[in-house]
């Protein structure tokens, strides 16, 4: 089981779980990772800033592809029953969920090792970029973080 | 016919979703010095951590380019 | 935050993270670890074997005394917003969930490194035990497993 | 008077869920050995893998006993 969306919509992790497990009774572990919108960012020195709303873009065909290349390498590097990616675009709010990762498998190590996994490298690999909108109507671009890069190369092998 | 695409901060700030190219160009490298050849706001937008895909796959280094293919022009990706 | 809970009735992982986020616009990472119920087990050579029901047996009081130790010692070692950590007790079927360990903070590293911690941790010091009941009506203890020992060591400071 | 409870494959083994002793036990050891010495089944199944938990907290050494104390004698556990 190989899932893979882009959308708009919010996502039900109970329902998802219930997607990637189903009746499969070899499955005794599943990890997941649900990212939010914070209402701080740490642009910069301040951690202080409000944020009225996030805007996420993405570069369309090739988020999807390269999201399934990155499910597929999950697969293919650790002993997993299957796999699910959600992220939403479009323009969200604090407290809103943005993505889920969420992996299975016989034994916690894997489905541990794995979701951190495709953490690690859709923070640095996957075309998606994040614009924040303040209280006042203006508007920035969040930049990179230098430790996601860092988190991303000890995965190459 | 080479096709670009600009995303994010560089096309707002280039004010260019896309641009196609007739002529011939040879690799990413000599697409980018020729758009930075352009001056403000081209040379100062497309700064040094400039990435590129080639028909939709991220291209860590120099990557030859042929008649028909698509170029992704972006900023460091923030996503998750 | 805190929450533990040793219970008989299942979870719903989606109402457990609204519980453990909820106005908090502080958090931007969730991590969660759901065990279920395998249909297989290792016991000695053979991973064949059908199991029809699995009963978990526990120390009342100190369970619940063990997994908020556990739980405070989580939020000391890593910078979280929150931990739920909840355990089935009675009797379970293949595919039923029997745990639920989820973990909230500010940036993706404190919330994966403390839920794999609980869970380690949870393997080797919390007084819960399993016994299958195989389709003749036979039953087992499970065994304990030797790299869970190993996986808790290796939080061992 | 010290209380002492048998959890899992011991309890069901040993036929025995709980037991209280009114005479001075000087620790943990002293405790296991006395309860080995009873012979079969006990000395079988109280084998080198037992856990004991004093007070509900798990001892990972021998521990001294006084009155008033609660035991518990286990399997490694297999929760999660």
């Amino acid at each position: 089981m190989l899932k893979v969306s882009v959308q708009i919509e919010p996502f039900d992790v109970a329902e998802e779980q219930a997607q990637l497990t189903g009746a499969d009774a070899t499955v005794g572990a599943v990890a997941s990772f649900v990212g939010l919108v914070r209402d701080t960012n740490a642009v910069g020195q301040s951690d202080k800033t409000d944020v009225a709303t996030l805007t996420l873009e993405h570069y369309p065909g090739m988020t999807e592809q390269v999201l399934t290349d990155l499910a597929n390498e999950a697969l293919k590097r650790w002993s997993l029953n299957g796999i699910t990616i959600i992220h939403r675009i479009g323009e969200l709010k604090p407290t809103d969920p943005i993505v889920l990762v969420m992996t299975s498998s016989k034994h916690r190590g894997d489905a541990f090792d794995s979701c951190q996994y495709v953490m690690d490298r859709l923070k640095t690999d996957v075309p998606f970029w994040k614009k924040e909108v303040l209280p006042d109507g203006s508007s920035r671009w969040v930049d990179s973080r230098e430790c996601d890069a860092k988190a991303a190369e000890r995965w190459e092998q | 016919m080479i096709k670009v695409y600009f995303f994010a901060r560089y096309r707002e700030e280039l004010k260019t979703a896309e641009e196609t190219f007739s002529e011939q160009i040879s690799d990413t490298e000599a697409l980018l010095t020729m758009l930075r050849d352009r001056g403000e706001p081209w040379s100062r937008v497309l700064d040094s951590n400039v990435l590129c895909a080639v028909n939709q796959v991220m291209t860590k280094s120099l990557t030859p380019l042929k008649d028909g293919d698509e170029v992704g022009i972006f900023p460091p990706v923030t996503g998750g």
